[in-house]
Formats: structure tokens, C-alpha cells, sequence
């Protein structure tokens, strides 16, 4: 079952100076799995994505992809093998107009560049975004902001979707709409990972919950064990 | 055809609007005409002020479309010359050898600039080093350069010349035509401006596209897939050859070349022209760079010693109200009024 | 005979027959030169067809271009210089003129004094003969007589009555702008005269441009040497004029053991080869030689690389910022050894400018310095003092500016005409004109000049004395190449290595060592 | 030939050449290395102090006193000059690259219209002395001294004061120091003129040894940028420390066997490789080191 993994982490370490960000994380995204990964500020989660993604080498421990190791490649190529991420401060191009950011992004992963036109559409319509406008991105509201670039994401047209506080700053309701969007994405088969604190999010959406303290895994479950662990609460409820 | 124009007339740069295309003609038509009424020394001048335009869109390309400041396209500038000086000597004589001189200093930009790029982009070199490495890299050739005056730095029978530089480097000919005096004015005009379209189209082009996207956010665009290396190293070696096509042109126009055009002074020169026009726009540069030359040529030849505390004043007045480049503004400014469209502001370049 | 004397015979029946064999003369050698230099020299051929003589409009001012460096790297010179063109342009314009007039070909005759044996070597190269002694140590009295004051009135105000009107933009130090200046004043103000040039980058820089329009030029700087060209006149001393007297007397009083430590460029290198060169024939010998790149400005590694050869003394042909440090820092680490240069003192005026005693022990075999202690010098120096009461020092290549602005002036007069052809032809009838430093003989032949040469030495509290003096010292080295500009134009410069007789002690070791 | 005086000859070759790397570095440690200004104007901010110095000096005032002042004066300059100038430029290395280069321009011409082209220097205090067939400056060896002296003094102030502290705090994360009540407008204005005055002081020191001249800095800047560069970012101060060492291992010999020419030649080339091995400079190395000590 673990060889059926399609993105795997062993060992996972990784310090900056004196900041031991991850240290000997090991974990096994399956296929078509929706993850949420939670954990207080500073668990680490945002570098485990970098250290996922590429755009951080580990000190210690590699990354599968598809039983593959990729340890040693750059982003953009782990990107072409289907990985895709989001960051936990937007980063569409907010200079560029929606139309602009969707062309580039869907002519990213050349290596998968079937039928550039149908992803195109595909990203645009999955949260109804509306490219006509010569705008630059930076004029959309927040929530809109976020969605763009997740679509962006999407027009790669990636198989493992690794998302960092998607809903970040959103009303309840928009909330709701992405965990919706994201829910349908994974029945349309792609494998998600999400990093979030809102935990309604979470009871929303996620299948198997994975909790991230001081750079280790520190709980591993369904939404209903780990939320019944007092354990977890400890660390949690300083700030949840 | 279309597909071409509509490049050329693409969003990546100043003005598409028709009154654009009318004055941008009427330009051209007076740089045309000028040697009606300009004396042969004043298009020489002229010519002059052109042929830094390349090397200036190169640097903008570079810096203002990919966020990578090179301080050494001057050693391109050389080594063009330089190379230019060797081949085009050893076959003087040979109608052709000119154009082979060219070929060949253009080949030489190319192959360095693909192999120094490969060294800073490959080895994924901070941002803000290249500068330092890249005017390394430009000192150490004129430290080179600097001491081949002895008999032993000849090759074929051109000599080196050291710090006194190379002499009587051939003009440039095509079988027999000699591009001297007026003809070296329109050869210059031509060649700068087939650079400045090539360069427009191709920032419109697919290609620059993903360009502004490195410019916005490197992390995210190679979080998409694309391999920013190769992008980077690309416009490298672009800019490079446009260096090196500017190079050609000056000692086409000089018949001479020295270390010095390769020292540290020289060096910042591009920069600057680019700074003040406005890295983000070709178009900007280009006018920065005509316009600068100019400028440091009146006030040289009235023998000002205040030229260089006057070109500094303007570098900081530009920087400071004009962070964007002088020119870029201007016309942002015209275009917001036309539309509402807001222009892309003068971006963070640190990483 | 020797080639000089053979030069000389040539040069006067040239002076008598003139016009033609001067404008025939070229035809010939342009086709060789179109495969050196190109199409430069070609269009310069066209051109040279189609320039027009210049209007003989009376009141229209006498143009004098002159372009130097204000600003930059070289300014120190650069202005010392602009302020020596303009005392002497003002001069002119007040109706005054310096003594001097055509002697011939043969140089001072009756007008001057010879030295009693200037330096020539044979052909062969091998025997050099002594140079005199001038005399004793000599601070303020004078060894040879001469004319107290040589500044004399011209009988007109300006030059053929029109006034000299002096051209002079800002070179900046880059060599480029150069290029463009140098085109402005001849293509289009048309300069009569162009008066140019301190690095001898910049000079080559704008000779092309100048060949191209057969343009009247002087160089008026010290320099490596071997410009033979028909359309320049240099009128500054040459390696040949300072470099042997200098180490003649290094060797005879410190013993024969030389160190060179040159700039890493066309100057020190080509200097440090005649020194190489020429040490032999007057008993010395160089066992160490070091080229520095312009860039470096600390010398720890030199000094002891110095101290390791132990020489009895040390060449010095530093030049540039950077490298004016060496003094200060030799001196700090107690450095002794006596040094000879070509450059130091005379044109950076280090010894003013930096405390003793850095240049304690310094000597230079130079033309001009400030502290020449001639009644006539010291008047110049009152003159321009006068004028520029803020100026820190006289350079000798001031004083080259200087005499060759008044030496135009009375050319043009003996021509008649400011046309340039005519100008250049005036000139080559053999010029002398008592310049401060002395008297300076022009060479029709080399269109290079015969100077005064001094010992000029620096003791611990940087005084400066004056130990032996050369009266006359000729610029021989293109006569030994048989150049003779008048007969057959060349606008080339020729490198020790065109010489046989440097080969001998050129070969293998012009390499870094 | 005498063994030892070769041997101290060597030593004092390598010492005096690190010596005038970190001494020419050592403002721009400040401003390039903790704030990531590139700072073009270094090499005139040293122009600078060595003319206060050496007009000080020239009023009769005793040169350690000159240097002082020299460093208050450039510090004062640079405290102006940030808050008139740089103070727009953070984050924008490249503007201020160019920025910094017009003041220079300004800075060196004006100096050459104010002052003239040349100054009289200052005499080198303290004599030298011998040993066998070589003979040492005494003030070089000051020189490498103070250059010690003055990296402990900054090492001091960033790791042991509550301005170090702040200034760490600032440089790596406005918006929080900003938070936790630092004033970091204040911060960067003093670091500047801190590193300012440095350069100032480093100029004041040089002075002596070198031609007083409008350009004269110039001859700084390429080394300083080289050292620090080199050094990296990490720990900027260990890591100028350990390049200017390292690139006076390699210049020294090449240069005392096979001449400045090559020495100069050397040095550049070891920058480029190192830079090219390392882009995170020796200090980067120097820690991933240390910290693999710790975890034994």
C-alpha cells in the first residue's frame, strides 16, 4: 500500500542556521487522497511543501514522485511531472491581466503540452474566472486572487495539487465554495494536499488529517481521530 | 506578414496607437534624410550616438525583462571589436573579410556569453552577485588586455597594441562597397533598428512573455514549469551579441579599439543609459541612449569640466522621481490618461 | 657616413627642391597602406583629393584646435596644459613671440649650441659614445650661456594679422569622445593646427582620423617614441633622449646592477625595453625586470621582490594614480635603493606631492621642470604664474605645449599662409626656437625634436637639483631606422622590436618575467 | 639568501595584502553585507575621510585624531546621504547600484573642482625596520592590526549590544522588529552611517600610503566588492575575514614568483571560481561547517 504512494517523503530534513525547520519527516500521499496538513505557526509546513516542490534541497532524506526519486530535481521539472503548488501569500502576477497569467501558466509544463487551449478554458471556468477584462490581477478581490492562482496551477494541468492556506483571508462562504471546488477536482481524480488552520475547512474536506509540530509528524488520522486527541489539542489550542 | 506586424505591435513596449506609428515614421524619415543638410562629421556623430543603441536593448532585455543587471556587456562590446580588429585585418585586402570579421565577432560574443552564462545561471548565482561577477569578469579582460603591447601579442600580423589599442581596424565593406562616412550612417541606422524590431518582436513574442513572468515572480514561473535557467541564460546570450553588434559598429566607425572601452567607466555607462530611460521599455532605452551621448558630447566639446557632476545630478534626480526610468513615466502617464490602463510600475528587481 | 649624416644631405636637397617630391612623394606608398591600414587611408586619399585650401578671409581668426583632458582620470595634466596653450595663445595675440628661427636641416648651426657629443650609436649598433659632463652640481647658477629672456615681440598682434583663436574641448579621459572631438575640430571647424594628446591611446586614437584629413598635428607629449608620421610632429622627448643619458649616469655612479619596475602597458614596456637595451653599452645591466597592471595601488610583493634582487638601483616607470603609491610605500618600508625614471617628478610632480623623503634619491633625465634654474624659465614661470596664480607645478609637457603653440606661430609667419600643406612644408625647413627649457631643435626628417636634457636629482628633503646637462640631444632612433618623413611619408610607429638591434636583447625576454 | 627573513618576508607580504583587502572592505561589510546596498559611492566615501584626514592633518592635528574625525565626518555624510537618498532605494539593489554611482560621479568631480587635482599627502608615521635583506613598514603592520581590531569591534557591537541586536532584527525583518517597537527608520540611518564612517576611517588610514587624489578611491572598489562579495552573506564578517585571507593565500605567491601582472590575474580569477562553487559566499561554507561540529 505505501509502494502505491504517489508522492513520498523519507527522512525529510532540513535547518536554517539554527532553526531546525524539518527533521526526519516521513510521508506517503496516496493517490486521489485529499490531505490536510495542520500544525501551529513554524511547524515546518510551508518549508515540507518547498522541500515537496524543489525549491528547497533537503539536508538529510529524499522525495519520491510516483516511487521515482526526485530528490535531486529542480522544481520546474518535478512541476512537468505533475506536481503543482500554490503559496501561502498569493503569487499570481499581479501586474498581468488574468488572461496574461492563465497563458503563461498553461504553457508551463511543456513536457505535458497536450491541447494548451482545452486547460486554458478548463482553469478559467473550474471557479468561473472572467479573462476578458485587460486588468491587471493585482485589481481582482482577494478571494478572487486566490482562486486565479490555483487555477493557474490547474492550467498545468498537474495530477498532485499541493495548495498552502488556499482560503487565507476568505469569508466563510468563499471558504466553502473552495473546499466545494476542491472536492470535485478530486473526483475528478487528482490528488490534493492542503496546509490549513481553518479547522471548519478541514472537517469540510479532508480524508486523512496530518498533524506537523516542530518539523516532525506529529499525528497521523482521519479528521475525527485527530480532532479527538487531546494531545493534538494541546498544541493546537494556544492558538486554534 | 501579419503575424510579424502584430508582434512588432505588440503591448510589450511604448506606443501602438497610429499617432505612435505616425511620429515613430516621421523620426525615421529625418534620420533618413539628415545627410541632406548634416555635414559627413555630424551623421558620423550621429552615427555614433546609434551604434550604443544595441548594446543598451540588450542590457534592457536582460535587466529590465528578466531582472538579471549585467555590469560587464562592455566585455562583449570588446571582444566583438577586438575580434573584428584580428580577422577582418588578417584578410585585409579580401573584399569579404569585413563580413567575415563580423560573423566571426558576433560567433565569439556568442560563444563566451553562452559559456560565462551557463557558469552564473547553472550555478544558480544569487540575483544581485551577477553584477559583481559579470564586472569581474570585465576587468579581468581588460587587465588582459592592457598589457599586450609587447611584439609577442600579434596574431596573423595584427597586433594587439596594449593600451594604446588596435589601429587602423578596416571599415566595414560589402565585396566593394566601403560603408564609410555617409553610407557608415545608414549602415548604423539599418542595423540599429533591425536590432530595436527584432528585439520588440521578440519580447512580444511567446518567448518574452515568459520573461515578464521571471520578471514578476522567478519562483512562481518556475513553479509552472518552466526552467528559468535556460530563459535567463537565452536573453544572455542575446544580449551578448546585440553587446557585441554594437561593438562591430564602433570600430567600424573608429577603426580603433582599447582596453579602456572595456575599464570600469565604460562598464557603468550602459547601465546608466538604460536606468534613466527605463529598464522595462526597449523603446526608452533606446531614446535614453541616443539622447545621453548626445548630451555628454555638447557638454565635452564646450569643454565643461562640470559634465561628469551633471550627469551624475541627472542619474540621481531620475532615480529618485522617476524610479521607473524618465521615459517609461512620460509615456505611462500619457497612456493612463488615454486608457485606464495602468502601466506595469517600476518592479522589485531583488530577489 | 653615418645614417644621420646620410639623412641630413637627403633632407636639405628636399629643403631646396620642396613642393613637388612632398606631393608625389605619398602616391606611392598609399597603395601598401591601403592593406595596413585599410579603408581608412583610402577614403583619406579621396578626401585629401577634394579638401579645398582654406579661405585666406583676413579678419577670420586662426583656429587652434586643442584637445586635452579636464576631467577624469589624466585631468592633473590636462589642465596644466589648456593653461599652458592659453598663456601662449594670449602672447600671440599681445604681439609676442619666443626667439628662434629655420637653421636647416642640419640642425642648431650657428643659431644654438651643440652639446659637445650627443648620444648616437653606429648602425651596427655597438659603440655608444660618452655623453659629456655638463658640469658641477649646479642648483641656481646656469651651465651653458644663454639668452636670459627669449620672449621677443612678433610685429603683429595674432598671426598674419588675424587673430588665434583657441579651440579646446574636454576629452574626459575616454578615448572615444576623442575620436568624436577630434573629428568635430577637423571636419567641421576646420582647425588650422590641432594641438593634442596626453596618453598615447589618445594620440593613436585620433591619428587615423587626422591622417584621413592630412590634418597639421602636434603630439606634444613625452612618449615611448617611433611615430613616423608625415602629418604629425612630436614635440616631446623620446626614450632615446632620456632613457641612456639617465642610466649612463645610474651606472657610473651606483654601479651597473638595474631593476626595472614599469607599468604594464605600451610606455613601460617599450621604456623598459630600451632600458634593457641600452644598459650594456654603457657598462650596466638589467637583472630584474616587473611589469605592474595599471589597476594595483599596493606594493608590499614588489618591494620585496625588489630587495630580494638587491640592484644598485631601480628603474622606475610608474605611471597613473594607482601607481604613484609605490613611493610613499617603498620609502615606509626603507627601500634605499636609488631610483632613475623618464616620467616622475617632471609631470606628476610627485616630490611635491608627497611628503619627504619618498622620492628621496630619485633621478630623471628630463627637458623641462618647473625648478630649471634659468633666468629665462624663472621669467616663464612669472608669466604664467601671473596668469594662473592658483597652479600647483609647471610639467615639462606645460612647457612642450607652451614652445610648440609660439613654434606654429612663426611657421605659419615664414609660410605666409595657415594652409596646412604649406604650414608642414615651413616646418620641415629645420626649426629651432629657445624655448624655456632651453634650446629645442625640431627634425625635418623625424618631425621630432632635439631638447635639453638635465639630471634632474631629488635629495631627502625633496629638493631638486640639477647634476649634468645634454645641451642637445637629438631624437636619433627614427634616423637610425632611416626614416626620413620629408622624402617618404609613413604614418606608422615603430616598436624596438622593427629594430635589429633591440632584437639582440629584445628576443625572449620582452616576455613577462 | 636568508631563510628567515624570506619566511617573515612572506608572512608580512600575506599579512599586509588580507590587511588591505579587509581595510578596503570594511565599510562596505556594513552597508553591502548587513543591508545589501550596493554601494558604488564606496570607493568616494573613502576619498572622503582620507581628505578629512589629510587637511586635518595639515591644520596641525595629530593623525590618530585626524582619523577619528575623519570617521565622524564621513558618518555624518553617510547619515545625510540615507536619509536624503537611499532611504528609497531598500529592497531595490540595483537602484541604488545606479543611485550610488551618480553621487560618485558627483562626489569625485566635485572634489576635483573644489580641491584641484592633487593634495600633499601625509608622510607614513613610523619608520621601518630590517631583518637580513628585507626591510617592513611598521605602520603596514598597524595597519593589519587596527584591520583586526576593528572586525572584533563590529563583531562586538552586532553580537553583544542592544543596537547590534536591533540592527540584526532590522536587517532580517523590518515588519517584525518594527512590531516588537524597534525604530527601524532610525536603524538603517545609523548602520549606514556606520558604515560610512568605516569607510571614512578605512580611507583616513590609507591615506599615508597613497596619492590623495579626487579618484583615488577607485582604486578600493573593485577589492572591496571582490571581499565581500567572496565572503558571502551568511556571516558577513567571518566571511570577509576568511576571503580576504584566502585571497591573499593565492595572490601573495603568484605574485612573488611570477610577478604582479600575474598576481592581479590570479586574484580575479580565484573570485569568479569561488563565487561560481560557492554563490553563497565562504561564510555559508564556514557555517554548514560549524554546524556539522555542533551536531557531533
Amino acid at each position: 500500500m505505501t509502494a502505491a504512494a504517489i508522492l513520498r517523503a523519507e527522512a525529510l530534513a532540513k535547518r536554517f542556521g539554527g532553526i531546525v525547520a524539518a527533521s526526519g519527516i516521513n510521508l506517503a500521499i496516496r493517490p486521489n487522497e485529499l490531505r490536510c496538513i495542520i500544525g501551529p505557526n513554524g511547524a515546518g509546513k510551508s518549508t515540507l511543501f518547498s522541500l515537496l516542490c524543489g525549491i528547497y534541497r533537503p539536508d538529510a532524506g529524499r522525495v519520491l514522485l510516483r516511487g521515482e526519486d526526485v530528490t535531486s530535481v529542480l522544481a520546474f521539472g518535478r512541476v512537468r511531472m505533475g506536481l503543482g503548488l500554490t503559496f501561502q501569500t498569493n503569487r499570481a502576477y499581479h501586474n498581468l491581466s488574468i488572461r496574461q497569467n492563465l497563458e503563461i501558466a498553461t504553457r508551463g509544463a511543456h513536457a505535458r503540452a497536450s491541447e494548451p487551449e482545452k486547460r486554458f478554458h478548463y482553469a478559467l471556468s473550474i471557479f468561473g474566472l472572467d479573462a476578458s477584462a485587460e486588468t491587471p490581477a493585482r485589481q481582482l478581490p482577494h478571494h478572487k486572487l486566490q482562486w486565479l492562482e490555483i487555477a493557474m496551477v490547474l492550467a498545468g494541468g498537474p495530477d498532485i495539487l499541493l495548495l498552502d492556506e488556499p482560503t487565507a483571508g476568505m469569508s466563510p462562504d468563499e471558504t466553502m465554495q473552495t473546499a466545494r471546488v476542491l472536492q470535485h477536482l478530486n473526483h475528478t481524480g487528482l490528488t490534493i494536499v492542503v496546509v490549513e488552520h481553518d479547522i471548519a475547512f478541514v472537517r469540510e474536506v479532508a480524508q486523512v488529517v496530518t498533524v506537523l509540530h516542530h518539523g516532525r509528524i506529529f499525528a497521523e488520522g482521519s479528521v475525527a481521530e485527530i480532532t479527538a486527541r487531546e494531545d493534538v489539542r494541546e498544541i493546537y489550542l494556544g492558538r486554534a | 506578414m501579419r503575424t510579424l506586424i502584430g508582434l512588432i505591435n505588440g503591448p510589450e513596449d511604448i506606443g501602438r496607437s497610429q499617432w505612435f506609428w505616425l511620429l515613430a515614421s516621421a523620426v525615421l524619415l529625418v534620420l533618413f534624410l539628415l545627410p541632406l543638410w548634416a555635414s559627413e562629421f555630424q551623421s558620423s556623430n550621429i552615427a555614433y550616438y546609434l551604434l550604443n543603441i544595441p548594446m543598451a536593448l540588450g542590457l534592457s532585455l536582460l535587466w529590465g525583462y528578466c531582472g538579471v543587471l549585467s555590469f560587464g556587456q562592455v566585455a562583449y562590446f570588446g571582444m566583438a571589436g577586438y575580434a573584428y580588429g584580428v580577422i577582418a585585418g588578417n584578410l585585409a585586402g579580401n573584399t569579404w573579410g569585413p563580413l567575415v570579421g563580423s560573423l566571426g565577432g558576433l560567433a565569439i560574443c556568442a560563444a563566451t556569453g553562452a559559456i560565462f552564462g551557463y557558469f552564473v545561471f547553472y550555478g544558480r548565482v544569487q540575483n544581485w552577485i551577477v553584477p559583481i561577477l559579470t564586472l569581474v569578469f570585465t576587468l579581468l579582460l581588460e587587465t588582459f588586455l592592457g598589457q599586450t603591447a609587447g611584439y609577442q601579442w600579434r596574431i596573423g600580423h595584427v597586433q594587439l597594441g596594449g593600451y594604446n589599442g588596435m589601429t587602423g581596424i578596416p571599415s566595414f565593406q560589402l565585396g566593394s562597397e566601403i560603408f564609410f562616412g555617409y553610407p557608415f550612417y545608414y549602415f548604423t541606422l539599418a542595423i540599429t533598428l533591425a536590432c530595436y524590431l527584432t528585439c520588440r518582436m521578440f519580447v512580444n513574442a511567446r518567448y518574452g512573455k515568459v520573461l515578464l513572468a521571471i520578471r514578476e515572480d522567478v519562483i512562481r514561473t518556475e513553479l509552472l514549469g518552466y526552467d528559468i535557467r535556460a530563459c535567463q541564460l537565452g536573453v544572455f546570450v542575446m544580449a551578448a551579441m546585440l553587446s557585441g553588434m554594437s561593438g562591430l559598429l564602433y570600430v567600424q566607425w573608429g577603426n580603433y579599439i582599447t582596453p579602456s572601452q572595456v575599464g570600469l567607466f565604460q562598464a557603468s555607462l550602459p547601465v546608466i543609459w538604460v536606468a534613466i530611460g527605463g529598464r522595462e521599455k526597449l523603446l526608452a532605452v533606446a531614446i535614453s541612449t541616443f539622447a545621453l551621448n548626445w548630451l555628454n558630447y555638447a557638454l565635452s566639446q564646450a569643454g565643461n569640466e562640470y559634465a561628469p557632476v551633471i550627469m551624475g545630478a541627472l542619474l540621481l534626480a531620475v532615480m529618485l522621481f522617476f524610479p521607473g526610468g524618465i521615459i517609461v513615466t512620460l509615456a505611462a502617464g500619457r497612456r493612463r490618461r488615454e486608457r485606464s490602463r495602468v502601466p506595469i510600475s517600476a518592479n522589485e528587481e531583488s530577489t | 657616413m653615418t645614417v644621420d649624416e646620410e639623412n641630413r644631405t637627403n633632407v636639405q636637397d628636399l629643403g631646396k627642391s620642396g613642393e613637388g617630391s612632398a606631393s608625389a612623394g605619398p602616391v606611392i606608398d598609399r597603395r601598401v597602406l591601403i592593406q595596413g591600414a585599410g579603408a581608412t587611408v583610402a577614403a583619406a586619399t579621396v578626401l585629401s583629393r577634394t579638401t579645398p585650401l582654406m579661405a585666406q578671409a583676413g579678419n577670420q581668426p586662426v583656429k587652434i584646435g586643442f584637445i586635452e583632458d579636464y576631467s577624469g582620470n589624466l585631468s592633473v595634466y590636462g589642465l596644466q596644459k589648456l593653461h599652458a596653450a592659453q598663456l601662449a595663445v594670449k602672447e600671440i595675440n599681445e604681439g609676442k613671440t619666443l626667439k628662434g628661427g629655420p637653421v636647416g636641416a642640419g640642425g642648431l648651426g650657428a643659431v644654438g649650441q651643440f652639446a659637445a657629443k650627443p648620444p648616437v650609436i653606429s648602425k651596427d649598433g655597438t659603440s655608444l659614445a660618452v655623453v659629456s659632463d655638463g658640469g658641477a652640481k649646479a642648483k641656481s647658477d646656469v651651465v651653458f650661456a644663454e639668452d636670459p629672456d627669449v620672449l621677443i615681440d612678433s610685429g603683429e598682434k595674432g598671426i598674419l594679422g588675424r587673430e588665434a583663436q583657441l579651440l579646446s574641448p574636454d576629452g574626459q579621459s575616454n578615448n572615444a569622445l576623442w575620436q568624436q572631438l577630434a573629428r568635430r575640430l577637423i571636419q567641421q571647424d576646420k582647425v588650422d593646427v590641432l594641438v593634442a594628446g596626453f596618453a598615447s591611446a589618445e594620440r593613436e586614437a585620433i591619428r587615423p582620423i587626422v591622417d584621413q584629413a592630412k590634418q597639421l598635428y602636434f603630439y606634444t607629449n613625452q612618449y615611448e617614441g617611433g611615430v613616423a608620421d608625415a602629418n604629425t610632429f612630436c614635440t616631446g622627448p623620446v626614450c632615446e633622449q632620456q632613457v641612456i643619458p639617465g642610466v649612463q649616469y645610474m651606472v657610473e655612479k651606483f654601479g651597473p646592477r638595474g631593476y626595472t619596475i614599469a607599468a604594464d602597458y605600451n610606455f613601460g614596456q617599450l621604456t623598459a625595453a630600451w632600458t634593457r637595451a641600452f644598459a650594456p653599452l654603457v657598462g650596466g645591466q638589467i637583472i630584474g625586470e616587473e611589469f605592474i597592471p595599471l589597476s594595483v595601488s599596493e606594493f608590499s610583493t614588489v618591494i620585496a621582490r625588489i630587495q630580494q634582487a638587491k640592484p644598485d638601483w631601480v628603474m622606475t616607470l610608474l605611471v597613473g594614480q594607482n601607481h604613484h603609491n609605490y613611493y610613499p610605500q617603498a620609502a615606509a618600508a626603507g627601500l634605499k635603493f636609488p631610483m632613475v625614471s623618464t616620467v616622475n617628478m617632471a609631470q606628476g610632480y610627485e616630490h611635491k606631492r608627497f611628503p619627504p623623503p619618498s622620492l628621496a634619491g630619485m633621478h630623471n633625465a628630463i627637458q623641462y621642470q618647473m625648478e630649471v634654474p634659468t633666468e629665462r624659465n624663472r621669467a616663464f614661470v612669472k608669466r604664467w604664474m601671473a596668469m594662473f596664480p592658483n597652479d600647483q607645478y609647471i610639467g615639462e609637457m606645460a612647457q612642450n605645449t607652451y614652445f610648440t603653440m609660439h613654434l606654429y606661430a612663426k611657421a605659419v609667419r615664414m609660410a605666409g599662409t595657415t594652409d596646412q600643406q604649406t604650414v608642414k612644408k615651413a616646418l620641415e625647413s629645420g626649426w629651432n626656437i629657445e624655448a624655456p627649457e632651453g634650446t629645442v631643435f625640431l627634425e625635418p626628417g623625424t618631425h621630432h625634436c632635439a631638447h635639453y636634457i638635465r639630471l634632474a636629482v631629488c635629495d631627502e628633503n625633496h629638493n631638486v637639483s640639477f647634476v649634468r646637462e645634454w645641451p642637445m640631444i637629438q631624437a636619433w632612433w627614427l634616423q637610425r631606422l632611416g626614416v626620413n618623413l620629408v622624402r617618404n611619408p609613413e604614418y606608422k610607429q615603430y616598436t624596438p622590436d622593427e629594430d635589429p638591434f633591440f632584437s639582440m636583447f629584445v628576443k625572449g625576454k620582452n616576455k613577462k618575467i | 639568501m636568508d631563510v628567515l627573513g624570506l619566511i617573515v618576508s612572506v608572512l608580512y607580504q600575506f599579512a599586509t595584502n588580507a590587511a588591505f583587502l579587509l581595510l578596503a572592505a570594511i565599510g562596505l561589510i556594513v552597508i553591502l553585507g548587513m543591508m545589501n546596498i550596493i554601494n558604488l559611492a564606496h570607493g568616494e566615501l573613502m576619498m572622503m575621510g582620507a581628505y578629512t584626514a589629510t587637511i586635518a592633518f595639515h591644520r596641525g592635528i595629530p593623525f590618530p585624531i585626524a582619523v577619528v574625525l575623519s570617521f565622524i565626518v564621513v558618518a555624518l555624510f553617510g547619515a545625510l546621504l540615507e536619509r536624503l537618498v537611499v532611504r528609497r532605494f531598500y529592497g531595490r539593489e540595483l537602484g541604488a547600484l545606479v543611485v550610488t554611482w551618480g553621487v560618485s560621479l558627483i562626489m569625485g568631480q566635485g572634489t576635483l573642482i573644489l580641491f584641484g587635482p592633487f593634495m600633499p599627502a601625509i608622510s607614513i608615521p613610523a619608520g621601518s625596520f630590517a631583518l637580513g635583506l628585507y626591510s617592513f613598514s611598521v605602520y603596514w603592520i598597524v595597519l593589519i592590526a587596527l584591520a583586526v581590531l576593528i572586525i572584533l569591534a563590529l563583531w562586538w557591537i552586532y553580537q553583544r549590544t542592544p543596537f547590534g541586536l536591533m540592527a540584526r532584527a532590522t536587517m532580517q525583518n523590518p515588519a517584525m522588529a518594527r512590531a516588537l517597537g524597534v525604530n527601524t527608520d532610525r536603524i538603517y540611518m545609523a548602520t549606514f552611517a556606520l558604515g560610512a564612517g568605516l569607510a571614512g576611517a578605512s580611507g583616513a588610514l590609507f591615506a599615508p600610503t597613497t596619492s590623495i587624489a579626487p579618484l583615488m578611491g577607485q582604486q578600493f572598489v573593485a577589492p572591496a566588492f571582490i571581499t565581500v562579495v567572496v565572503g558571502g552573506a551568511a556571516n558577513v564578517l567571518a566571511g570577509a575575514v576568511g576571503s580576504s585571507l584566502l585571497l591573499s593565500a593565492v595572490k601573495t605567491p603568484v605574485g612573488l614568483i611570477l610577478g604582479a601582472f600575474l598576481g592581479t590575474v590570479a586574484l580575479l580569477l580565484t573570485a569568479l571560481i569561488v563565487i561560481r562553487l560557492m554563490p553563497d559566499g565562504i561564510s555559508a561554507r564556514l557555517q554548514a561547517i560549524a554546524e556539522r561540529r555542533v551536531r557531533r
